[in-house]
């Protein structure tokens, strides 16, 4: 820091010197760095967020114009984060790479209501079921908003899963009644990552949703096919043996009965297939008097 | 049951399925024959697709067949 | 198959399950008869247990395939 | 059982499933061979398909096999 | 998989399960042996519970085998 | 799917799956690696039970597999 | 299991799964390397579509394979 101190003007104040140094500091120090707007938080919930990050992440707030030096300060590319430095942001820095950034991220908010005159963020739905509401006016507001409702087992029904509001568009007076009346709280509240760069790679958030459920999904199937290979192959390994033995217990069994082999371990089963031939083909026969009344359906 | 395993080791062997080599099989065995009851069978058989209706057997649930039909 | 139903129909009629009572039922049906199929098969239902053997696959939930036809 | 595997290693090495190789892969084995179980074998497998038997077992709805280890 | 078939005849005769029975049965079946084939099976087959897993197959129903007998 | 192999190795040899390592396996394997994949790759495996996914597919008859990518 | 997911790596990346390749990747993984493994490995895979060999469900597990790894 101190080399790069040189080109500045002499009328950068030392407070400002040593936060430029702060966070360029956390710049060099994390895996990934990334800016996160923190618009709308309370200054108490943010101190909250800031302690629960603690250990993984690190997050400062700094004025923008210090945010901006000290990104462009750093090397590697990391200024071009610099483009998403605007309105109420923070740097934060963690050890994670940032997928896992974006998920710890996602995970730490927690929902809030929504006032009226607000964007949605994501389709507003209200869902089917009981509202436990008595029967009252409150029915019309539902079907005012577009939500299928009506009085039923007295007290007011939602009929269906209702999309009330799409994405985008502005919450209604009666709307944002209705939805604090079901205490739906379809706002996510928290740090919303902008963008994050690593490894000289930018990530924009719409690149940093995974789907842990998908990976899971291919975990099994990966070892699935891992397990197929190796049993259809005949390559055993110590999970897949015992399956071959099996395997191979099951087509001996499998010849022995297609070819009626008189095998002492087959015996068993030949009869009662031989069994089991003689019912299906009674099974067929409608005329009882050709029947044993053991065979009659 | 004999009478359809005898129909069944000549449906096996490739023999015509008819009262005399029912009543055949079944003399072999040592059982008394009925004749109505071969006839019947016989009669009963005609309409039958045998290779498929044992094919079935194996779909269903071994012996359980039996109640069905 | 054959040779099993034959089994199957002496096990009906009471009769001894034995290479020459074996041997017989499919001379009647006019099969080629191995010699040592029959030896084989009566070897290995010495030990068997028939109306067992029948009794228990109705009970296993073979296949699975379920209803009948 | 023994002589039905040694049929599916004769079959798996396309080599002919006649008594002479039968009686040898269970003389390596150790098996006290029993001449007469050997030609029954060879006598049943002579029209079966083997491929197809074999396909089959991987048919069967192995669930049965039940959870694993 | 006919160092399986191999392995499961060895068991059959309880014979030991190692490289040279296993290599002796696939010659005399007049097969090529691999040998680092007999060796991993020979391996992977160390903690494995042989009866087990060949009783549970023997208890799937075999259903499937499906076809005419 | 290499990825995702890529990390079996790394758990069945009781390797740390990170980028690195997942890195070197395929570089290893003539592989083009996307560093962004791999980077997802291990975010998302950190919230994987990998034993038990790998254990549930191995309960499953395995038909499945073939869908994922 | 690190040989077969090797083999799978390779197979994804249009590599040749050759004794080279197969235990250039389990280095990479920091895996002690068994020689004869990799050779089976390769030697099994020779004649089989791999494709199909994955996609085709293997019989489930009898019990006694046993979770281990």
């Amino acid at each position: 820091m101190s080399a790069e101190g040189d080109h500045q003007t002499e009328t950068v104040p030392d407070w400002k010197r040593e936060e430029v140094a702060d966070l360029a500091e956390l710049i060099d120090t994390y895996e990934s760095v990334g800016i996160v707007s923190i618009a709308g938080i309370p200054s108490r919930q943010l101190q909250a967020m800031r302690r629960d990050l603690h250990g993984s992440a690190e997050l400062r707030v700094a004025r923008n114009t210090l945010l901006v030096r000290a990104l462009d300060d750093a090397d590697d590319g990391v200024e071009e984060l610099t483009d998403e430095v605007d309105g109420q942001v923070g740097l934060i820095g963690a050890d994670a790479n940032p997928f896992g950034l974006y998920r710890e991220l996602e995970a730490s908010k927690t929902p809030a209501p929504i006032n009226a005159g607000e964007v949605a963020p994501n389709p507003i739905e209200i869902p089917e079921g009981d509202t436990g509401i008595d029967p009252g006016p409150f029915v019309g507001e539902l079907q005012q908003v577009g939500a299928a409702a009506r009085i039923m087992d007295g007290s007011i029904q939602v009929t269906e899963d209702s999309t009330v509001l799409e994405e985008g568009e502005e919450v209604s007076q009666t709307l944002a009644n209705v939805l604090g009346e079901l205490e739906i709280e379809p706002k996510e509240v928290g740090l919303d990552l902008r963008s994050v760069y690593a490894d000289g790679i930018l990530f924009e958030p719409d690149e940093l949703a995974i789907d842990i459920d998908e990976y899971r999904a291919d975990v099994e199937a990966a070892a699935a096919a891992g397990r197929n290979l190796s049993v259809n192959a005949a390559y055993p390994t110590a999970e897949t043996a015992g399956t071959l033995l099996g395997k191979g217990r099951t087509e001996a069994k499998s010849l022995g009965l297609e070819a009626a082999i008189a095998s002492p371990a087959l015996a068993d089963d030949l009869v009662s297939r031989a069994d089991a031939q003689m019912r299906a083909l009674a099974a067929n026969i409608d005329d009882e008097e050709a029947l044993p009344e053991e065979l009659r359906g | 049951m004999e009478y359809v395993y005898a129909a069944l080791i000549l449906n096996e062997t490739d023999e015509e399925i008819n009262e005399a080599n029912v009543t055949e099989i079944l003399d072999a065995a040592g059982a008394d024959v009925e004749e109505s009851r071969v006839k019947a069978l016989v009669a009963a058989l005609e309409d039958v697709d045998i290779e498929d209706a044992v094919e079935q057997a194996a779909a269903v649930p071994a012996g359980g067949a039996g109640g069905a039909g």
